[in-house]
């Protein structure tokens, strides 16, 4: 057994007692932890697999944005704990845990069956890719081979959205998301809020326009800049936009727009819906990230913000 | 016209544009909707509804011209690495329902969800919503991708999920909660199996898979993944936890979309799985699971249906049981061959559907209007609802009929070709079940209506205004569920010629009687309520004679509403759904 | 034991264990959690299939790659609808428990007829 | 050079592991989000070095993403953690 | 050159994994919170900074080694400030030191 694999039974071991802590420790809070530890870890695993494209989207879901959200609720639950009732007999957990093992098994034994040499579209996504002009085959497949699905995952982005604030009640309806936060002008936290966002930003846009030739993308660069607008927001220093905002609107929509007037261009004056012409698809495909970077930072901020809490009139 | 294995459509067809269109047209209305707010998302609504309308019937009449199904390569390029949407007859039939019912719908919703000169927020969710919830279904028609169906799938819980909880109310949000993570692991289930076709076969285009796929055993692991992912997410009993809430407590435009469409795109999905990938894999066993599960649907949806104090609820239960008799196809579409083959049994299936679709959002609409009516809407207080609100009446009961399969219904067309495939393929306890499916949905239908025409001569206090508007929409669509019988299937579904039926006749009177007398007595024999006939002497003459059955009946019915009662705790969903992925897993590897 | 096989056991284990966390869970901010488990398994096996199909210079076959991203997306707005449902049910009701108020209709005296 | 750096991986790694053992134990908040931090910092310096190792360069941009994030996780943390005992009433806190 | 290269990455990433073992330590045995925080920034901010000090003479480009610079001192600011909240939460709502 040579040490990288000794290296990846240690990774895996490490990830797998999170997953087990987070599934069987009684308190929510603590599970909650040990599942934004286990995001970053499986980041660790995205790097090992090779897929560096999949290891900076965990890395800024898993461990940064997808934790704040699940701690902020556990935090805002805490005193939400009377379910212990409702636990279910022993019996119960017994068949669940004993049916689940049986589905684990079977996705073993499907795993081992795979076939040897497995299929790959990595040589036709690679024979393709000059079609774009863009080195990433990620960022090709994302942007060209598959748009339509990368188009209408940006439109599941914006219903959440619409269903997050279609929560607020009725008189909050058009004010800003989240409760107000208040800090220190002059702590710790105002600090690196003022600090923190200006190396944020550059690195945001860094890994987004990496993104074409390497590892990287709009995705990954948006979820960074989400994290750095909500940091300037815990401290107190700016307020999120009313919900009733044209401009926000606006920007929310960018994305999966511009997307959409590219592909009705390629339908009327190319070759296809989402076909870009050769000469022009570089600086295309680079214009609807633009315009999707923006979309993506403000979406995943105000998801994480909620719904519409206090009303624009106060 | 169906999407078939040995053709590879490696081009665009002409007219594969339209397919093109009727994604684009619903998704540029959510975002120019979501833009505007205030009171133009209604006018953004009404202006892409025509527009729906009218890319669905180009589609209708573009289909039969062209030499095979319509076929558009997004980007140009051609699978396995790019995306093929592809419309055959079954696509076309579906694109045209949803857009049938969603005009209706949005009709209805006029005066429900009027925005006002600020913006408000039911009005704003609920357009922004429909026309979501258009697109995705018309991706999940088309898509010719395992995993742009899955991206619509998504796009589709995420869009009904919110109009659940449309008025806020607790019990609402926690039928929304309960629907949203039961439906994201019915989802990441399908999402699973996906995985595991691409790791096997290196595609997830539909035509291809179809033609690379073999009885291997992941591939059967992946196919029963994906199948329960999708049971779920239909609401399948036993996996069906989720539906009766939700769709009850939702606002009756929002229930008439989530009853009559939603459910519709998960079960689409698992007839493309079925019929279209995977014909030779599942097995006689499997079909036969499914249909097993189905036929519990019906009696567990009709009988519990029977014992609900409140319309919404017995409707929402009586989509449980129509749910249930959707998946009566699988087993008689198996032939000989040992493939899903049989056309009778899925255009039967498909236009079961359709018709589903039509009457139950009608049925949604006429109760939304007599709840506004009443200010409520208990079933054992409808007296004199005859008289206040006639025509919301009156599409109740024709939704119903055209759902009991009185000719010349869509649903009695279904009824006939699954009989005949019932017959064919020799499996004749399904024509009883079939049979029975019928007298269930008569049952609670008969019961409604006894309810609420006993005492006509009363006049009641009405809360709320009526709505013509309201009225004819759901009345339009009520009839043209009864109507459908009467459409040329045959440029679409693979419906053999003749098998149109007679409106007049003995045969077609006997249609009309079978049910409607064995629904009365069912109903009669399982409803637990005090009928409003009770005092009238025949009536106590035959309740005397049959009080003995009449007790079985009713502690028959007591013991399936405990059943479903434990079968709708979490846990115990949970469980089922994981027994169901296995067995079905378990009698594919026989089969094979 | 190759890093497919390794991470392909840990991608099953995660599945299994989401799925358990998912039905007995009764919290339903567990629940979520269990989900994310769940789907984070699922991605996983993305992985070692495109791990498995490497080749032309890739050490991952970028298609699975592209899909996995699509569907973290997915799952994180899933994530936040449903923590928003939550924590609105929570403010609404007081309480978080999912099991619903009984809303099938207690049948009434079923002997009078 | 590449098997002493993933034997160093491993040994980090194990700490980290070790580290685990701390947010189990807690007792405290406080003391689980210093485990938080410590595996944070350490997965950070484990992705550097499998990115040389392994020589994918693009690590490190997984890293700085992960230095960014987990920073701001951090803080939002702690800030949940300060509401809670604002909310219990132990005095003034860095929220006013 | 490249030997003395080496050198160096095998003495930095060494004493670096001394220091992640001195603040898990730490972690584990020390008594009370305020103590264990001091152990672990000590551990947190050394530990990563040898090892990015290691890996410097096989970033192999300026931009990799600007980045790992810049890597660590993010880790440096947020460590810093992490602990500082800590403390204070410690101080006010845990257990008294």
């Amino acid at each position: 057994m040579s040490i990288a694999t000794v290296f990846e039974i240690v990774l895996a071991a490490v990830v797998l007692g999170l997953a087990i802590w987070t599934i069987a420790v009684p308190e929510t809070y603590s599970a909650t932890v040990g599942f934004v530890a286990y995001g970053l870890l499986v980041a660790l695993i995205w790097v090992r697999l090779d897929a560096v494209d999949v290891a900076l989207t965990e890395a800024a879901i898993g461990g940064g944005l997808g934790g704040v959200l699940l701690l902020g609720a556990a935090a805002r639950l805490r005193n939400a704990d009377p379910t212990a009732v409702e636990t279910p007999c022993k019996l119960v957990r017994l068949c669940a845990a004993a049916l689940s093992s049986l589905i684990a098994a079977a996705l073993v034994a499907a795993i081992l069956l795979l076939p040897d040499p497995a299929p790959t579209l990595a040589p036709a996504a690679v024979a393709k890719a000059w079609a774009t002009g863009l080195a990433n085959p990620v960022t090709n497949v994302l942007m060209a081979f598959r748009a339509m699905d990368t188009m209408l995952e940006k439109v599941v982005l914006l219903l959440a959205i619409v269903g997050v604030w279609s929560l607020a009640s009725d008189p909050a309806w058009g004010g800003r998301p989240g409760p107000r936060h208040e800090a220190d002008p002059h702590g710790v936290l105002a600090f690196l809020a003022r600090l923190l966002p200006s190396v944020g930003i550059v690195v945001g846009i860094y890994i987004f326009w990496t993104g074409a030739d390497h590892p990287g993308g709009a995705f990954q660069g948006g979820a960074i800049l989400a994290s750095m607008w909500l940091l300037v927001v815990m401290a107190g220093l700016t307020d999120t936009p009313p919900v009733s905002s044209r401009r926000l609107r606006f920007i929310l929509v960018a994305g999966p727009g511009l997307f959409l007037v590219v592909g009705i261009g390629g339908l009327c004056l190319g070759p296809a819906f989402l076909a870009y012409p050769l000469a022009l698809a570089k600086p295309l495909i680079l214009g609807i990230e633009v315009a999707m970077i923006l979309t993506i930072a403000a979406t995943l901020g105000l998801l994480l913000a909620g719904a519409p809490e206090r009303s624009e009139q106060r | 016209m169906l999407l078939h294995p040995t053709a590879l459509e490696a081009a665009t067809t002409t007219g594969g544009f339209l397919l093109v269109l009727s994604i684009v047209v619903p998704v540029s209305g959510v975002l120019l909707a979501f833009v505007l707010g205030d009171r133009y998302v209604r006018l953004v609504a009404f202006a892409v509804v025509p527009l729906g309308l009218a890319i669905a019937a180009a589609t209708l009449a573009i289909l039969p011209q062209s030499d095979g199904p319509l076929v558009y390569l997004l980007g140009a390029w051609p699978p396995p690495l790019g995306v093929a949407l592809r419309g055959d007859g079954l696509s076309a039939v579906m694109l045209a329902t949803t857009a049938l019912v969603i005009s209706a719908i949005a009709v209805f919703a006029t005066t429900d969800f009027c925005p006002a000169a600020a913006e408000t927020r039911a009005p704003f969710a609920f357009w922004v919503l429909l026309l979501a919830i258009w697109g995705a279904l018309n991706t999940i028609f088309i898509g010719g991708d395992l995993f742009t169906l899955y991206v619509a799938l998504e796009l589709l819980t995420f869009a009904a999920v919110p109009l659940v909880s449309l008025d806020g109310r607790a019990e609402t949000l926690r039928a929304a909660l309960r629907y949203l993570i039961f439906a994201l692991l019915g989802s990441v289930l399908y999402l699973l199996g996906t995985a595991l076709l691409y790791g096997l076969y290196g595609t997830l285009d539909i035509v291809l898979l179809s033609r690379r796929v073999s009885a291997e055993a992941a591939a059967l692991v992946a196919a029963a993944l994906m199948t329960t992912g999708l049971l779920a997410k239909t609401a399948l009993f036993p996996l069906h936890l989720w539906l009766p809430p939700a769709h009850a407590g939702a606002p009756a435009a929002a229930s008439a979309i989530l009853s009559g469409l939603v459910v519709k795109g998960s079960f689409f999905i698992i007839i493309r799985l079925w019929f279209n990938v995977m014909p030779a894999l599942p097995g006689f066993a499997a079909t036969q699971l499914l249909a097993t599960m189905g036929t519990a649907a019906i009696v567990f949806g009709s009988v519990v249906a029977l014992w609900q104090e409140r319309l919404k609820l017995l409707i929402a239960y009586s989509t449980l049981a129509q749910i249930g008799y959707l998946f009566l196809m699988f087993p008689l579409a198996f032939d000989a061959s040992g493939r899903l083959e049989s056309d009778e049994a899925l255009a039967g299936g498909l236009l079961q559907a359709v018709s589903h679709a039509t009457a139950k959002a009608a049925m949604f609409m006429a109760v939304g209007s007599i709840y506004v009516a009443l200010g409520h809407d208990r079933i054992t207080e409808l007296r004199g609802i005859a008289r206040a609100r006639p025509m919301s009446l009156l599409a109740f009961a024709l939704g119903g009929i055209a759902l009991m399969g009185v000719p010349p219904s869509g649903a009695s067309l279904a009824k006939d070709l699954l009989l005949q495939a019932a017959e064919e393929s020799g499996q004749w306890w399904w024509a009883v079940v079939l049979q029975a499916g019928g007298m269930f949905t008569a049952a609670y239908v008969v019961l409604v209506l006894a309810h609420a025409l006993a005492g006509s001569d009363v006049s009641i206090a009405v809360t709320g205004p009526a709505s013509r508007n309201q009225d004819l929409a759901a009345l339009a669509l009520a009839l043209c569920s009864l109507l459908l019988g009467l459409v040329p299937w045959d440029p679409y579904l693979p419906v053999p010629f003749g098998t149109a039926p007679k409106v007049f006749g003995i045969e077609s009177l006997s249609k009309l009687l079978l049910p409607v007398l064995g629904g009365a007595v069912l109903a009669i024999l399982l409803s637990p309520w005090p009928h409003p006939l009770a005092s009238s002497t025949t009536w106590k003459a035959l309740a005397s004679a049959a009080r003995p059955l009449r007790r079985a009946g009713i502690e028959f019915g007591r013991l399936v509403e405990r059943s479903d009662d434990v079968l709708r705790q979490w846990p115990m969903a949970g469980i089922s759904l994981l027994v169901v992925a296995l067995l079905l897993a378990a009698l594919m590897l026989a089969a094979n | 034991m190759s890093s497919v096989t390794v991470f392909g056991l840990c991608a099953a284990a995660a599945v299994g264990l989401g799925l358990y966390g998912l039905i007995t869970n009764p919290q339903p901010l567990r629940k979520i959690i269990a989900f994310n488990l769940l789907g984070s398994g699922v991605f996983l096996l993305f992985g070692i299939i495109g791990r498995r199909g490497a080749a032309a210079g890739f050490g991952n076959d970028p298609v699975p790659q592209a899909l996995v991203i699509t569907g973290v997306v997915v799952a994180f707005s899933a994530t936040a609808l449903a923590i928003a449902l939550l924590l609105r049910l929570f403010q609404t009701a007081g309480s978080t428990t999912l099991r619903s108020g009984a809303p099938t209709g207690a049948g009434p005296d079923p002997s009078g007829d | 050079m590449t098997e002493f750096l993933t034997a160093a991986v491993g040994f980090i790694l194990a700490m980290l592991a070790l580290g685990l053992v701390s947010i189990l134990r807690g007792p405290g908040d406080a003391d689980r989000m210093m485990a938080a931090q410590l595996i944070g910092t350490a997965g950070i310096a484990v992705l550097l070095l499998l990115g040389t190792i392994a020589g994918v360069p693009a690590a490190i941009d997984v890293a700085l993403t992960l230095a960014l994030l987990a920073t701001f996780a951090s803080i939002a943390f702690v800030k949940k953690g300060l509401s809670r005992f604002e909310a219990d009433g132990a005095g003034s806190t860095e929220d006013k | 050159m490249s030997l003395a290269r080496d050198m160096m990455t095998i003495v930095a990433v060494s004493a670096g994994a001394f220091f992640f073992l001195a603040g898990t330590v730490g972690l584990l045995r020390f008594p009370n919170t305020l103590t264990r925080l001091h152990a672990l920034t000590k551990a947190d901010n050394l530990g990563l900074g040898l090892v990015v000090l290691g890996l410097l003479p096989q970033a192999g480009s300026l931009r990799g080694g600007l980045k790992l610079i810049s890597i660590w001192l993010l880790g440096l600011l947020a460590g810093a400030t992490v602990s500082q909240l800590i403390a204070r939460t410690a101080r006010q709502g845990g257990p008294a030191p």
